[in-house]
């Protein structure tokens, strides 16, 4: 049945052409939130599958709290979370040629932006399938 | 020997180092001991909110959080650093989960900031701490006749809104009547000097420094008084290119309030980082004797 | 077992539009039957003639005892609906309205929620109703006289209104002379009549008028009953002069050598001496004496205008004292007016500081014939005339750091002093708006005719006026920085002479007299209107009513217009002789109570006496005003509140938490 | 077919944890324009900006010098009528711009704030003479000479740091940096 | 959230004739929304309530009570809201002396301009009520007031 994602991430075309992916498949009912806050509201009071995250937005690198916010609250530990950003090239002249470091972003995958459709649906559909198995027996 | 924490900021090394060294020596006399930060870093000015809000804060907050293990009451001289402090504090008391990443963060320098820090830049020390009585004591060499222009500059006093008086303070002119100066109407003493823009908009910084000499030299004033080091590299360093630019020729000296404070206490100039100006001080002046103003024509 | 009809509304859609009207009146019939429900009926606008005649057929046919609404606020047509019990022979106070609109189907999204919500408060009603007896409102008698606080043009219109009416009025007024801050213009917008041609007769007809009681530079202290019946106690502070035996003549200012600023009339701009007459054709003629800076009070010398005063028996009596006066009145009118912003809070704009920044008020005295200047507009320095003169409009108004609201009048102001400029000096005007507000008649007509004079109009909120010279032609002017919003430039309009139009300001202790007199005020300290646009001129408390610029800024003809209205409401409340008050009492049953006193200090109005001979409290139902404060705070519930008794409380919550409903209302 | 949303409620979402109220508050009244002392160097002045964001014309104010110009010295924060955080706003279109690399060229601001904060990123304190090569090379030929100038004067005068300053617990530094900014290879 | 619809509290209001009844009419005039759980209940003044009023409803199936009133300083019988707060301080405590967590009885000031203000602390109220869970105070053993048979839910067939 079909699975419900939500997406935060303040730029409106990247999230244009990831929902258009996403519903080209046609198993994902994906909700968006454009800032931190209207994200968090929306994990408050409904139940997603996964969680699509973007981190540089609002003040600066806001992905990152959210992310670890999610690991502190007992309802929304489990959900599975895919990082999807372009820090390199945003801020690229900070840490030239340097890798994203996930390491304090407790998160399940990361993939950074421009994203490949075909790679996109393999990790969403991945992902989601062992957070399910997760569940089932923790 | 009331203590503070003092964090002098990047610039007071060696650019405003005579920022440094006057301030140290006038508090010295007032029974004040500013203990310099350990391991202070720089506080982003204003370059970093235009990157990353939350990295100006963490570097903001780390240097709050060595304050607060000191528990002592933060001072900053320039009030560039002294607006990023502030409000830093102010947002990390506002917002948990802001205070709660930063705090996070400044775990890998096992350093913590919970809130409890007051932030004061160094001239509330002189006026609301100290008071003006005790300062007016001190003075042995009253600036008789010396007419100075009070520059409060733009961040000392904005964006907080809470000051009595936001747009007309008074109390830059009482201390310097407390020093025996005379501080003349300076009407455009809350006009900003440009600040970063000398340098990404040479020529709209150039024309607010020329308006703000100008004012200066309207009113007679001898020398021209700042809180920030920015301020007075602005206002004093490019006073040539000003010239050049607009076809003036300023010549006002611009020294730290500091110094003019130590110069009433009968400090020695030497050292109060007197001869590092561009502009010197009319030799009459630093005896205190009133000779000729350093008037020009524009 | 009482019989209940229950009436539930659609109002439109307002009601059946979130609420399913159908749904709750089957419910409420099958639910509440054993609770005396005889009849449930829903219909389509419950408060129109057709609905009220569905409730007095059904009370007359079925022998109804009870009724319940569910419909909008009792605010609205609790009346309504027991006019109409009434008429069908049921006591008007056996009828209970609940409001199903405003607490369910206006502020819920969810229709589900909101149906089962009206249940449970019809269910509230049906219950709390059982317990209803039958009351009769209470009589209260209304004292024919009337005081109005505040002479300004508003507390003028009300007073003059009433008087002829043939009603005898107390006018307050705490300055020497009425007239309020129009005495102070010189000419009034859009007519350009001069002020005082159109408001010194009205004041006349105060002075002289038989029915009306002038009690000038006197203030209400304190306020005590209720509407009908208040006492209201004013101090009448000694103005040294006896009033009776001086004529007038002016020898005693003349010759009293004390010279005052005059923050007041002149707004600082003229002197007055320590014994004054504010202005010419003040109202009372007679001085009043300045305790504060008169010598003789300071060091008991002087006594100049003793000396010279030419009456006989002397008028100037150093011994007078303040009096306090006890006056019954039935009811009371407020016009006390504003307080003009004061420009010394925004600093950038130099009032105070640069000399030639004036305020509308000071501006005001300039061009006034009997002012300082003898109405020739000169700058600060008393000598030179203006050739360039800017009007900052919105000066403290609609600004989140100041005044939130627009003040109504000050694009009209700074319009009419454009126009005195021209016409006085010729000077170029500059005026600096956001948006130019000419709502009245014949307003925008008069902006019309300032375009014609050639005013400059610039759309941009003044940032700043200084001193700072930057470029030629700036020297020795006050230069006003704006952007220009139309054009996108930033401007820097070198002009003599600033006029700082200000907003409308409540006045500074509003809130103590909104406290004294027992009204509320909103957070700013207007005083607040029983409705903002259907009753704008009564109070929620009877009997005080409100006029002018009190309640809110407005000009001159809104502010005649609502002191008339005062009148009318006034007259109307007189007419009647007595009212009928809302029967909502406490009362002691005095077998229940232990004497143990607690209710007696409970009581704002002492309205509960205790007789130390039977060891009793008694509460006296003329002072009552209901509040049940006592009712709850009775060890012994010897205190019973009729309206709100403990038993139709306790059966409404009962009610509203749907307990001990019938059996098959339980769901299988 | 997705709805995607306005300019303006782009900016409102940069701006969703700042005080002060939001642009659409903005009544036009001019102030902030009046008050800014860059205001007559800047291509569109600060209410113009503001106008034209909550009109969505996206381009022009990419394109647009303002929110470079802008000295952040706060006059038009405390003063705006509506209470809106101008100024908050400026850096919010600064950060906007860094991040999608979209501003006008030519403009020093951008490179300057990019080689000043990496230069703090890399020693802890700010550094001067470092940060000359970001700007330098962009003056016309005028101001050049007058910046050499001005730096030869300073070095006479004692006032121009030589050595770059370190922190002591710099490593530390960055690692406090990668937990917010998590880039780096900070292992 | 046992079963699979999230708790709903019930929760009584006790407003006053003239301020803060008037702002419930004044939120339903302007249409601010605001959650559905509060069921109100006019007093002439805030004064006029009884501690008894509040234990009552909340044994009897209520799992939160909000006392409104005009703001200190402008109660239409001038005075009597102080002594309300009074009543509330000490109603607090007998609440936790009976086992009843204090949060579950809140006390709103608001004006009769202030329906924004009310429409919102009910909602952010109802929140904190429904984070306590239900109360069941005073219930037999299923659940059940002891004495009546119904509860306010299944009542609402």
């Amino acid at each position: 049945m079909t699975k419900r994602l939500l997406m935060i991430d303040d730029d409106p075309d990247f999230v244009a052409g990831i929902k258009s992916i996403l519903d080209s498949a046609g198993e994902f009912e994906v909700d968006v939130a454009y800032n931190p806050k209207d994200g968090l509201k929306a994990l408050q009071t409904r139940e997603y599958d996964l969680l699509l995250l973007d981190i540089m937005m609002g003040r600066g690198a806001e992905g990152v709290m959210i992310a670890r916010k999610l690991r502190k609250d007992p309802k929304l530990r489990e959900m599975p979370v895919l990082i999807i950003t372009g820090m390199r090239e945003q801020i690229a002249f900070l840490f030239p040629g340097e890798p994203i470091h996930p390491r304090f972003v407790e998160v399940d995958e990361l993939v950074e932006k421009p994203v490949e459709p075909k790679l996109l649906l393999e990790k969403v559909k991945s992902l989601i399938k062992t957070a399910e198995a997760r569940k089932v027996n923790p | 020997m009331k203590e503070y924490a003092y964090y002098p900021g990047c610039s007071l090394e060696k650019m405003a180092v005579s920022y440094h060294l006057s301030a140290v020596e006038t508090t010295g006399k007032l029974g004040i001991k500013l203990k310099e930060l350990e391991d202070w870093s720089c506080c982003g000015a204003t370059a970093y909110s235009g990157i990353d809000e939350l990295l100006s804060h963490t570097l903001s907050a780390r240097n709050l959080a060595i304050a607060e293990k000191t528990g002592l009451d933060f001072v900053a001289p320039c009030s560039a650093c002294y607006k990023n402090m502030y409000f830093t504090a102010v947002h990390m008391r506002k917002d948990a989960d802001l205070a709660e990443h930063i705090n996070f963060a400044l775990e890998e320098d096992n350093l913590h900031f919970s809130g409890n820090v007051t932030v004061r830049h160094l001239i509330e020390v002189y006026v609301n701490e100290v008071g003006l009585e005790e300062i007016k004591s001190k003075v042995t060499r009253p600036l008789e006749g010396v007419r100075v222009a009070p520059y409060y500059g733009c961040q000392i006093m904005r964006p907080r809104k809470d000051h009595e008086d936001v747009e007309q303070p008074q109390f830059f002119e009482e201390l310097l009547a407390a020093i025996g100066a005379m501080p003349i109407n300076y009407p455009l003493k809350m006009r900003c000097c440009g600040g970063s823009l000398i340098i990404s908009s040479r020529t709209a910084a150039l024309s607010m420094v020329r308006n703000l000499l100008q004012s200066a030299v309207d009113g007679q004033a001898d020398v021209i008084a700042t809180t920030c080091p920015m301020c007075q590299v602005n206002l004093e360093c490019y006073q040539q290119q000003v010239n050049q630019e607009f076809g003036t020729n300023f010549s006002v000296p611009v020294l730290y309030f500091t110094q003019l404070i130590g110069l009433a206490f009968g400090i020695t100039p030497k050292k109060l980082g007197m001869g590092k100006e561009f502009v010197a001080l009319a030799p009459s002046l630093l005896a205190a004797g009133k000779a000729n103003p350093a008037h020009s024509k524009p | 077992m009482e019989k209940i009809g229950v009436y539930v509304c659609h109002c439109g859609t307002n009601i059946a539009g979130v609420v399913n009207v159908e749904e709750v009146r089957d419910w409420t019939a099958k639910n509440l039957k054993d609770h005396g429900v005889v009849i449930s009926r829903d219909y389509k606008f419950m408060c129109s003639s057709l609905g009220q005649e569905l409730i007095e057929q059904d009370i007359k046919e079925q022998g109804l005892t009870r009724v319940v609404v569910a419909a909008c606020s009792p605010h609205l047509h609790e009346a309504t609906f027991r006019k109409a019990c009434g008429r069908a022979g049921m006591n008007p106070y056996m009828c209970e309205l609940v409001s199903i609109r405003e607490q369910a189907s206006w502020v819920h999204t969810d229709k589900v929620a909101a149906t089962q919500k009206s249940k449970a408060i019809l269910s509230g009603g049906v219950r709390r109703v059982e317990y209803h007896t039958a009351l009769e409102p209470l009589k209260v008698s209304i004292h024919p006289d009337t005081m109005v606080v505040g002479g300004g043009i508003a507390g003028i219109q009300a007073a003059l209104e009433i008087a002829d009416a043939g009603f005898h009025v107390y006018l307050v007024e705490r300055e020497p002379s009425i007239g309020g801050h129009m005495a102070q213009f010189d000419k009034t917008f859009p007519t350009l009549d001069c002020s005082a041609c159109i408001l010194t007769p009205k004041m006349v007809d105060v002075g002289s008028h038989p029915n009306i009681t002038l009690l000038t530079w006197s203030e209400v202290t304190k306020v005590d009953g209720y509407v009908g019946n208040f006492t209201v106690t004013v101090k009448k502070k000694a103005s040294y002069v006896n009033n009776d035996t001086c004529t007038g003549c002016g020898i005693c200012w003349e010759k009293c050598p004390k010279k005052v600023v005059d923050n007041v009339y002149e707004a600082g701009m003229g002197i007055r001496k320590a014994i004054y007459r504010p202005f010419p054709q003040a109202v009372p003629k007679y001085p009043v004496m300045d305790v504060d800076t008169c010598i003789y009070f300071e060091k008991g010398t002087c006594k100049a205008c003793e000396k010279f005063c030419p009456t006989e028996p002397n008028s100037i009596n150093f011994e007078q004292k303040d009096e306090f006066l006890d006056i019954p009145v039935g009811n009371i009118i407020l016009a006390t007016g504003y307080d003009a912003f004061d420009p010394h809070r925004i600093p950038q704009y130099g009032y105070g500081r640069l000399p030639n920044v004036f305020t509308s008020l000071e501006f005001e005295r300039l061009c006034n014939a009997a002012g300082p200047t003898g109405g020739n507009i000169l700058l600060r320095d008393g000598k030179t005339a203006p050739k360039v003169v800017g009007i900052v409009h919105c000066v403290g108004s609609r600004d989140k750091n100041y005044n939130e609201g627009c003040s109504a009048i000050c694009c009209m102001q700074s319009l009419k002093f454009a126009h005195l400029v021209h016409e006085r000096t010729g000077a170029e005007v500059y005026n600096f708006y956001i948006d130019i507000r000419t709502p009245g008649k014949s307003y925008d007509e008069f902006y019309q005719r300032l375009l014609e004079e050639g005013t400059h109009f610039v759309r941009g909120k003044v940032a700043e006026i200084s001193d700072a010279v930057r470029l030629p032609g700036e020297e020795g002017k006050l230069v006003i920085q704006v952007e220009d919003t139309l054009t996108g430039n930033q401007l820097r309009v070198p002009v003599d002479m600033a006029i700082l139009s200000v907003g409308l300001e409540p006045r500074a202790d509003a809130k103590e007299v909104a406290k004294l007199f027992g009204i509320s005020c909103s957070a700013n300290g207007w005083f607040t209107e029983r409705h903002p646009k259907l009753d704008p001129v009564a109070t929620m408390t009877d009997g005080i009513y409100i006029a002018g610029c009190v309640q809110g800024p407005k000009d001159i003809p809104a502010s005649v217009a609502q002191g008339a209205a005062t009148a009318a409401r006034v007259l109307g409340k007189i007419q009647q002789k007595e009212i009928a008050l809302e029967p909502v009492r406490a009362s002691v049953l005095e077998e229940k109570c232990s004497g143990c006193r607690i209710c007696n200090d409970l009581c704002p109005f002492n309205a509960i006496l205790f007789h130390e001979d039977k060891m009793v409290s008694e509460i006296n139902a003329a002072l009552c005003q209901g509040c049940g404060t006592c009712v709850a705070a009775c060890p012994a519930g010897a205190i019973s509140g009729t309206g709100f008794s403990n038993e139709q409380v306790l059966a409404q919550i009962e009610g509203l938490l749907l307990l001990n409903i019938s059996e098959d209302a339980v769901p299988a | 077919m997705t709805e995607t949303i306005t300019f303006r409620q782009e900016v409102l979402n940069l701006l969703h944890a700042s005080e002060g109220n939001p642009i659409n508050f903005c009544i036009q009244c001019g102030t902030c324009s009046g008050t800014c002392p860059v205001a007559g160097f800047m291509d569109h002045s600060p209410r113009q900006i503001i106008a034209m964001i909550n009109a969505g014309m996206k381009e022009e104010v990419m394109n647009s010098n303002t929110f470079w110009y802008c000295a952040s010295c706060y006059h038009c924060t405390v003063r705006c009528p509506q209470e809106i955080n101008i100024t908050g706003l400026m850096y919010a279109m600064k950060r906007y711009s860094i991040w999608k690399g979209k501003y006008k060229e030519g403009l020093i601001g951008p490179t300057f704030s990019e080689a000043f904060v990496k230069m703090i990123v890399r020693t802890g304190r700010s550094f001067e003479p470092v940060l000359a090569p970001s700007y330098i090379f962009s003056f016309n030929m005028r101001g050049f000479l007058q910046e050499v100038q001005n730096a030869t004067e300073l070095m006479l005068k004692g006032r121009l740091p030589l050595l770059p300053a370190r922190i002591k617990r710099l490593e530390k530094f960055r690692s406090v940096i990668g937990r917010i900014i998590p880039m780096g290879g900070l292992e | 959230m046992t079963n699979n619809k999230p708790f709903e509290p019930v929760i009584i209001g006790f407003t006053c004739n003239w301020c803060s009844y008037r702002a419930a009419d004044l939120a339903g005039t302007s249409r601010t929304k605001y959650a559905p759980n509060i069921r109100l209940l006019r007093l002439m003044c805030s004064g006029r309530l009884d501690p008894t009023f509040v234990f009552k409803a909340l044994a009897n199936g209520a799992d939160g009570v909000m006392i409104t009133g005009c703001h200190p300083g402008e109660c239409h019988y001038l005075e009597q809201n102080y002594k309300a707060l009074r009543r509330f301080q000490l109603m607090r405590r007998t609440l936790e002396g009976l086992g009843v967590d204090p949060r579950r009885v809140k006390l709103v000031w608001a004006s009769a301009a202030e329906g924004a203000k009310f429409a919102q602390e009910v909602t952010s109220f109802v929140e904190e009520v429904r984070a306590l869970g239900p109360l069941n105070w005073g219930a037999g053993e299923n659940g059940r007031v002891a004495e009546y048979q119904s509860t306010p839910q299944e009542a609402l067939a």
